[in-house]
């Protein structure tokens, strides 16, 4: 493959990116994760997802627990709230059962999702509660240093597995699947413009999105989810993929090895507020 | 007398290496010989702008505290340090980057905040770790050869830590770092010495037993090693990942256990379970996380079930401040569960306490069959000490169960029998016979659930005064005195890591004339209310210095004992200044204890 | 099961397909600006000599191909790397503030003359015969180089040289120990040997038996008047008449290029022992060199400005004051002092201090009324400048007020056919300016002619990785070695040795190779800053807007540090050394490599 | 970014190039003047202002820097002049008048002045062997040289300008054997006809100093580290002949230190040219001490004036010029080269408080 390289004028680019007018969604500070870090993509994936989409900024909140990844909502500039370890999904539920108008985002990272607050996840998912889930995936304990976590792979060193860590790692696909998540995608943040169209997709959809995000932790994995074995391990879902296909969606999710990246199942059916306004409608009453 | 009293603070942004040169530092330091105290400050991200401090006190005997002012202040990162130029004393010296890489806006510079008294050192740092290693990654090793070169510590010792440390990574990361210090080593050298900071000559002392550097955090892991601990259960949490950590590489060695639960409640759970089970279990955690473990807690409580909880305070309430040093969870592990939560509560003072506190823990939570808090904080947790372990072995009494008696055919096993001393032979799983069930339930002797009031009133007996024979508990001083004995003018009354800064106050209280004596306080749950009230007859006033808010120790001594004391409680967000305490020791040495309480 | 997506391969970044490109070229103005204001090298060289691709070349051992580079540009490169003025270095990114001393670029280029293989061939670019006769007068570097292209261009060229050997000022204003004229010889031989005529010991002019322009003018399609500054500017003195000729007045006064030319065509010169010499430029330098070598004990050079504002590189004022050679400032002269017998006892000088800048940089000073002074000398040496001379002409020519001809934008003087170069046309000023010079206008003559035009676009050559590695930054400025001393009192032996082949290596791995041009694919960029965290300097920027100059240069890029306004991240080559650390650490590969350079076109 | 000081807004900033007796003097003076500016001195040195013309006590025995310093730093802070040390200026942008310095940090002024003083010059043919000297004009550069220098021992002085021969005196007091290499410096700065020159040297030879003719001997071609087992270093002459000592040290007179300056527009001959005001060409910048050429009314010329007292008194005049005074520089130093009681030389140079 031969592409001519082509000039970039710097005046041209500022233009054109100052105009897009996403910057607006950026927060003034700049984000404190390491430079390298993966989750760069995904704040820039989701200013840029946000703009297109047109979501004015004072009608969205970014809901996270504790960790590197929950630092988020600081970076962007939405109503935000940074709760406790673990429990960004319960209090995201809480903010959408308020306001059915909200566009409500829960971020987070595998630890806080898959381990402390695992518990929560099956029954956001259950409740179709119409909020995006963005699962940040480094596969290892960044804030507090790199331990463990419960989407580390195994074999995998960390400060508290020093003899590599003995457990297979959770398939989250696979869980979200067989969950009843309405709609479960994945991405990789070294492939940023995949990532922006996926985050774009997962806001759009009506009912609980889930977003698994490959991004690497460049800082404590050294050897596993790295720009490199990442860049070689990913691939895209075939073209013949059909997202309505919960069984096809599965046998794909298998794929440890090769994770596919793309848009996995999605499927339409009353969310959390729908059946709110089902049972005020039974009970006789009518929505303010 | 030529003895060698040297601080050395490193400051710089997080990712510069700060607390890694300092752990370097203090480790070669500590291979010469020389006693230390060191104290990291770092802040919550792991990147990005927070600030990150290393202090070390490098001393011939062994200190009790930092010192207010250091004798050399290094900054990896200008915008930092600058707000602690003032902390070096006169003919100190300021090291810094003489080439930053971008321009700087004026008075950014350290140059220019370096006082008049102090002795500036620029030198071309980055551009030394580049030429040396190819990147700069190494600007720590070489601050650190310069430090070595300039105040004339022999490299040696250094290279040998820096192999040690950087060995994991290979020999390529190895000699990098070693050029790196060699290269700040020799600018440091070659530098025209005008501060008058250095170290004296200096034989390393004969000592018995075996002199080794540990943090806080590494003597707990210590302690708990040689009181063979068989299982742990912990979930990270800031600042008592570290324990967790160091047991993970240290108990499967010795064929027992950790595991790294989804979270604190289970980390709790899984310790109760292997207690319950016969084995020595413990977890490890801080505020939060004793938050969360309190529900677990109250069933050991209930249960009688020995287990140890490590907690390592630091700044609160809530997530609070994660990399800061407080002592305001005290009330937390004295009462923090439902119920009347009795509890065995002791805190150390120092690296060396931690050490025995741990391994006394697991002594008293098989003895009195009750879950022990050992209440450390950041402060101590993090800080590093020279400490002397018994050339004769660990102190401690590796089966402290009270005897199982043999059953009478046809007995029927009470897991709580009411006896003189409250504390019942307990049986665990493998015991023939003696099966039985335990339960959050209030219970009667046999275990079973019974909520009748004279039951309840019984158990609540002898939960409580099983633990007051703690307060006699062997080879444990639950109190002890320091300085003037007899009739004082103030008593410094403390626990926790500031006694540290409190002894310090007193001997420089002393130095100036003032009659003092200070008393720390080791065991706070149950409350050694004799020793306490002995102590307050001797003193015209007591002083309770602490770094929380409310004055939670000191309303505990007032609430036991309704006895006047002068509370000196501050939050900080770092250990308590040295001055504050010797200021009120001032204060009070000249009014009475009457007009205090008045 | 893979997909469409291609993803990279392996880790090396240079294996990402978006770095597999092809050359682009490019005529955008900002593409021309990006050259201009990232070479500064070859922006500041009058000949425009590609100085990263020669340094490169040396640098991979190809000293040939270094100099085929050079010869592009200059076709003289062993002279030139020897008495160069080197603008290219005083420009030189490596000389910056805070990057250290400049790459020895002429010490560089005198290598690959010094180095390439003594079987090296020359290449030469050969247009068809275009049936055109072009005579040139004067054989001096201007004559020379125009006589070049010419011959190269197709056209049958003819040089008249007054003198009767062919180099100019070359040969008879540079003394041998700074010039070896073996080199000189070589070079000139190579230059005219593809069919120029060189016919020396033929004075053009109106005098008696001398070659007339109108004549030229009649057998010749063009005529190229490259005759230099060969008149020495007079230095008025008191008692003296205005405009006479000082060495008629007293014996011991010599001009200074009349005194090397003097030298060069083989008169014995003498000196007495103390030596005043009255100018600050490379021939004032030459002449107390040589006159210390012809026995002066102490001589003196005197400026009337000051060590700071004289056109001389810092090397040859460092040697000359290594030969015992004092520099004495802040002094004009007024007079000269002579015994009974005419012989030369002194100069009296006035003393000045600074007063304003000349249009050309140069500093002027003014006289202290009163402050006369005078200082013992036995011979004066006057080498305050020359000036072209235009009675040679038989016919009018336009001239301008300092007596330079004058030329049209297509190169010609005001009579048809009739061009000009060189110093003829500027004045006097450096053989690299007039070889520059001269390729301009026989661009233009060639136009002329013919009707063919060339123009410039910029060459983008992706590059697949880095070829630099950081620690060559750290190489320090390698030191031209020299001859001892004492072995430096002959005046054919030259005192600079030359680099050896370690030395012009390690002073070639100096080059940042600022023809590499960094570039970030904004649309992929995922602002991480990982690149600025590797960053060796404050190259990597945070930019919210930067300005576009009408010439296609930049303007300093706006930094920011507020996240709202982070437009792009993007890599200012004017602050970037080139390093690569940026590109290996990218996450997404979204960092480009190019090499840029001007290249020439028919049409 | 832009730090410079604006005289419309604020107290004025006064910037001072150079920590010696001018800068220092100065700084005094300013602050006396003008209570509310703000003053910083900016220099090389790690120290505060010492006494240089104490230095030579160095060689009667060890003192710490401690000794020499000419205030307490408590000075400086009483009297708000902020001392930045160990900086180092490369340039000055008089456009928008700041000062830079090799750390990329501008200080902004209103008014400047440059102090540097002057470093010991070394000639051009001797620069091959720059590293093998001894240096006596820090602090730094004079406990090295101690620390060099045995019991005893032999120090090759070349060229011998006055501070120099000031070292001398202390060097012969403590039995060291002094050789002087002589030059066109010797007894620099002082001006000698050569029947002066040759009367004077005669005093040196009396006071015990061993004198090398450096003009028959066709002058120092090279110093070279000493063979094993000989003295560290050996001085060879042009003419032929060597000779051998402990320590060899340049004293060629000084060189003013203008680098930075260079560029700024500033008119520079040697040193600074000023007036006799102190004023340069740029309004706003003044110099004073070693490192100014002052116009001479009668001399018709630009000169240096060398001298603790010349020095101290230009830094004064500077001051209240820059304070808006309008004082003029005139020479109360004596500059013949005296004798004393025993028919030593004497010269004003070494006077000193």
């Amino acid at each position: 493959m031969s592409i001519p390289i082509m000039p970039v004028y710097v005046d041209v680019k500022l233009r054109e990116v100052q105009e897009s007018g996403r910057l607006d969604y950026r927060s003034r500070s700049l984000p404190t994760w390491c430079p390298g870090c993966g989750y760069f993509a995904i704040v820039e994936g989701m200013t840029h997802a946000c703009n297109e989409m047109g979501i004015p900024r004072d009608q969205a909140v970014v809901v996270s627990g504790i960790g590197c990844s929950s630092r988020f909502p600081f970076f962007v500039d939405l109503y935000g709230v940074h709760t406790l370890h673990g429990r960004a999904l319960p209090v995201a539920t809480g903010i959408k059962t308020a306001n059915d108008r909200l566009t409500v985002i829960a971020v987070g990272g595998d630890g806080d999702g898959f381990a402390i607050g695992g518990g929560h996840i099956s029954h956001a998912a259950k409740r179709n509660v119409d909020i995006t889930y963005l699962l940040f995936d480094n596969g290892i304990y960044g804030l507090t240093k790199g331990q463990t976590s419960p989407l580390s792979a195994v074999g995998l060193k960390t400060t508290t597995t020093p003899f590599e860590n003995p457990e297979r790692p959770l398939n989250p696909l696979m869980m979200l699947l067989s969950y009843g998540a309405s709609w479960v995608g994945q991405a990789y943040a070294g492939r940023p413009d995949h990532l922006r169209e996926m985050i774009t997709q997962a806001i759009a959809h009506r009912g609980f999105s889930y977003l698994h995000i490959l991004s690497p932790c460049v800082t404590f994995d050294k050897t596993s989810k790295t720009y490199v074995n990442l860049g070689l391990q990913t691939r895209d879902l075939p073209e013949s993929h059909d997202p309505g296909d919960l069984m096809a969606a599965m046998h794909q999710a298998q794929d440890l090895d090769h994770p596919a990246l793309g848009l996995y199942y999605q499927q339409f059916r009353p969310t959390l507020g729908d059946t709110f306004e089902q049972v005020i409608a039974k009970s006789g009453g009518s929505s303010s | 007398m030529n003895a060698t009293d040297i601080q050395i603070a490193i400051c710089g942004s997080a990712g510069d290496g700060t607390i890694a040169a300092g752990d370097i530092l203090r480790n070669a330091v500590a291979a010469a010989g020389y006693r230390v105290i060191c104290f990291d400050v770092y802040p919550p991200e792991i990147r990005g702008f927070g600030k990150c401090i290393s202090r070390l006190r490098i001393t011939t005997e062994q200190s009790y505290s930092l010192k207010r002012q250091s004798d050399v202040l290094v900054s990896l990162d200008d915008s930092h340090t600058i707000p602690h130029a003032g902390e070096v004393r006169d003919n100190g010296a300021v090291i810094f980057e003489s080439q930053p890489i971008s321009p700087c806006a004026e008075g950014e510079h350290m140059s220019g905040h370096v006082l008049p008294g102090q002795i500036p050192y620029g030198f071309p740092i980055r551009e030394l770790a580049q030429k040396a290693t190819g990147g700069a990654r190494s600007r720590n090793l070489v601050v650190l050869g310069f430090i070595a070169g300039l105040l004339g510590l022999a490299p040696a010792s250094f290279q040998k830590i820096i192999e040690k440390k950087f060995a994991k990574q290979g020999p390529k990361v190895v000699a990098r770092n070693q050029a790196g210090f060699q290269a700040g080593f020799d600018a440091g050298k070659g530098s025209f010495k005008l501060d008058d900071a250095a170290f004296g000559p200096f034989e390393k002392p004969a000592s018995a037993g075996k002199v080794i550097m540990l943090s806080g955090n590494a003597a707990v892991v210590q302690g708990c090693i040689d009181a063979e601990l068989a299982t742990f259960f912990g979930y990270p949490i800031t600042p008592a990942t570290t324990i967790m950590e160091r047991l993970a590489t240290e108990l499967p060695k010795r064929g027992h256990r950790l595991l790294q639960t989804e979270d604190e409640i289970s980390a709790m759970a899984a310790t109760v379970g292997a207690g319950f089970a016969g084995a020595r279990a413990a977890t490890a955690t801080s505020g939060p996380g004793l938050a969360l473990m309190a529900e677990m807690l109250g069933l050991a409580t209930i249960t009688e079930t020995p287990c140890v909880i490590f907690v390592s305070q630091r700044g609160g309430p809530s997530t609070g401040m994660p990399t800061k040093t407080e002592q305001s969870d005290l009330n937390a592990a004295l009462y923090g569960s439902p119920g009347d939560a009795q509890r065995i509560v002791i805190a150390p003072t120092n690296v060396e306490g931690c050490y025995r506190c741990a391994g006394k823990a697991f002594e008293m939570a098989e003895r009195y069959q009750t879950p022990v808090i050992v209440l450390l904080d950041l402060y101590l947790s993090n800080r590093y000490e020279t400490v002397t372990l018994a050339a004769s072995g660990p102190p401690f009494v590796l089966d402290a169960n009270k005897p199982l008696r043999r059953l009478e055919p046809g007995e029927v096993y009470k897991r709580y029998a009411l006896t003189a001393d409250g504390v019942s032979p307990r049986a665990v799983p493998g015991d023939a016979g003696c099966m039985h069930v335990i339960t959050g339930l209030e219970h009667n002797e046999l275990g079973r659930p019974n909520d009748s009031a004279e039951m309840h009133t019984a158990m609540s007996r002898k939960r409580h005064d099983k633990l007051q024979a703690a307060l006699e508990h062997p080879d444990f001083a639950v109190t002890k005195r320091f300085g003037n004995t007899g009739r004082v003018k103030v008593g410094i009354l403390a626990w926790g890591s500031t006694f540290g800064e409190c002894l310090e106050a007193m001997f420089m209280a002393q130095a100036e004339g003032i009659v003092c004596s200070a008393m720390k306080v080791v065991m706070l749950s149950p409350f050694p209310t004799k020793a306490i009230s002995a102590f307050m007859d001797d003193c015209d006033a007591v002083l309770v210095p602490e770094v929380n808010y409310e004055g939670q120790f000191a309303q505990l001594v007032q609430g036991v004992l309704a006895r006047p004391v002068v509370r000196l409680s501050r939050v900080p967000s770092s250990p308590m200044p040295v001055e504050l305490i010797l200021g009120e020791i001032r204060r009070l040495s000249g009014v009475t204890a009457s007009a205090i309480a008045s | 099961m893979r997909g469409d997506h291609v993803s990279p391969e392996k880790s090396d970044p240079s294996q990402d397909p978006f770095r597999q490109g092809t050359i682009h070229y490019s005529d955008d103005p900002r593409d021309a600006g990006w050259v201009r204001q990232n070479i500064p090298c070859q922006t500041a060289c009058p000949a425009g000599t590609n100085v990263p691709a020669y340094i490169r070349a040396i640098a991979e051992g190809q000293h040939g191909q270094a100099y085929e580079i050079n010869r592009e540009a200059n076709v003289l490169p062993g002279v030139l790397g020897r008495i160069c003025s080197r603008p290219c270095e005083s420009a030189c990114r490596h000389g910056w503030a805070g990057n250290g001393d400049p790459v020895g670029i002429c010490n560089l280029k005198r290598s690959a003359a010094d180095m390439k293989d003594a079987s090296h061939r020359i290449t030469e670019r050969l247009y068809a015969p275009t049936g055109k006769r072009v005579a040139v007068v004067g054989a001096g570097p201007a004559g020379v180089a125009a006589a070049y292209d010419l011959s190269l261009l197709g056209h049958d060229v003819t040089i008249f040289e007054r003198e009767e050997k062919p180099g100019g000022m070359l040969r008879y204003g540079i003394p041998e120990f700074r010039l070896p004229r073996s080199m000189l010889e070589i070079e000139l031989h190579n230059a005219l040997r593809l069919g120029v005529q060189l016919r020396t010991g033929i004075a053009v002019g109106a005098g008696k038996g001398a070659m007339r322009v109108s004549t030229l003018l009649a057998d010749f399609d063009a005529v190229l008047l490259a005759t230099g500054c060969m008149a020495p500017v007079y230095l008025p003195l008191r008692g003296v008449p205005e405009g006479a000729d000082l060495t008629q007045h007293c014996q011991d006064v010599e001009y200074g290029l009349g005194f090397l030319m003097d030298l060069h065509r083989g008169q014995n010169k003498r000196v007495g022992r103390r030596v005043a010499v009255v100018g600050a430029g490379f021939t004032a330098l030459d002449c107390a060199r040589v006159a210390r070598r012809l026995g002066g004990q102490e001589v003196t050079i005197h400026l009337r400005t000051s060590e700071e504002y004289i056109p001389v590189t810092s090397e040859e004022l460092f040697e000359t004051k290594r030969e015992g050679i004092r520099i004495k400032g802040l002094r004009t002269p007024v007079a000269l002092r002579t015994d009974e017998n005419g012989r030369l006892t002194g100069v009296e000088f006035v003393q000045n201090r600074l007063g304003g800048w000349r249009e050309n940089g140069r500093r002027l000073a003014a006289p202290i009324e009163g402050s006369e002074f005078v200082e013992a000398c036995d011979t004066l040496i006057i080498a305050i400048g020359q000036k072209t001379v235009n009675d040679f002409l038989d016919m009018r020519v336009e001239v301008d007020r300092s007596g330079n001809v004058r030329v049209a934008e297509n190169g010609m003087t005001s009579v048809h056919g009739l061009f000009a170069a060189g110093d003829y046309v500027h004045g006097a000023s450096t053989a690299i300016e007039a070889i520059g010079h001269a390729r301009k206008i026989a661009d233009k003559i060639d136009t002329w002619l013919v009707n063919r035009k060339r123009h410039r676009m910029v060459r983008m050559e992706p590059v697949a990785a880095p070829p630099r590695e950081p620690a060559h930054d750290f190489i320090p400025r390698q030191h031209m070695p020299t001859i001892p001393l004492p072995e430096r009192h002959q005046l054919t032996h030259e005192v600079e040795c030359g680099y050896n082949r370690d030395l012009a290596g390690e002073e070639a791995k100096r080059c940042y190779l600022c023809d590499l041009r960094y570039q970030i694919d904004v649309n992929r960029c995922i602002y991480c800053r990982a690149c600025i965290e590797v960053a060796p300097r404050n190259c990597i920027k945070l930019v919210c807007d930067v300005e576009v100059k009408p010439d296609g240069t930049h303007g300093p890029l706006q930094e920011t540090k507020e996240w709202q306004k982070v437009a792009a991240i993007w890599i200012d080559n004017n602050e970037c050394i080139r390093c690569g650390a940026c590109f290996k650490v990218c996450p997404v590969h979204c960092i480009s490599i190019t090499r840029n350079h001007f290249v020439t076109v028919d049409g | 970014m832009n730090a410079s000081a604006s005289s419309a807004q604020g107290p004025r900033r006064y910037v001072i190039i150079g920590n010696g007796v001018a800068g220092n003097q100065a700084a005094e003076l300013l602050r006396e003047r003008d209570p509310d500016s703000r003053i910083t001195i900016l220099t090389n040195s790690r120290l505060l202002f010492y006494n240089r013309y104490l230095l030579p006590q160095l060689f009667k025995g060890h003192q710490s820097w401690h000794a020499f310093l000419a205030n307490p730093p408590e000075y400086y802070v009483q009297r708000r002049i902020e001392v930045r040390r160990d900086c180092r200026v490369v340039s000055v942008d008089t456009r928008n008048k700041q000062v830079k310095l090799a750390h990329n940090e501008p200080i902004g002024y209103d008014a400047l002045l440059v102090a540097t003083g002057g470093r010991s010059h070394l000639p051009e043919d001797l620069a091959d062997c720059r590293s093998l000297f001894h240096h006596f004009g820090t602090y730094e550069a004079a406990v090295t040289t101690r620390k060099a220098l045995p019991d005893n021992g032999t120090v090759v002085m070349l060229g011998g300008d006055m501070i120099g021969l000031d070292l001398a005196r202390t060097l012969l007091a403590v039995s060291c054997r002094v050789i002087l290499v002589t030059h066109e410096t010797t007894f620099w700065p002082h001006k000698l006809t050569a029947e002066e020159r040759a009367d004077a040297l005669a005093a040196l030879e009396k006071m015990g100093i061993e004198l090398i003719d450096g003009d028959a001997r066709g002058g120092v071609t090279s110093v070279e580290a000493g063979a094993p087992g000989l003295p560290a270093r050996r001085v060879v002459f042009r003419q032929g002949g060597d000779l051998y000592g402990d320590v060899v040290m340049p004293f060629y007179g000084l060189t003013p230190l203008v680098e930075f300056m260079v560029g700024t527009g500033t008119d520079i001959e040697r040193g600074l040219l000023v007036n006799t005001t102190l004023r340069t060409s740029d309004p706003s910048i003044y110099a004073a001490g070693d490192v100014c050429q002052i116009w001479s009314e009668q001399d018709h010329a630009y000169r240096f004036y060398y001298g603790y007292k010349n020095v101290r008194a230009m830094g004064a005049v500077a001051a209240i010029n820059m304070t808006g005074g309008h004082e003029h520089f005139a020479t109360t130093q004596e500059e013949t080269l005296g004798r004393d009681g025993q028919g030593h030389i004497d010269s004003p140079f070494w006077a000193c408080e």
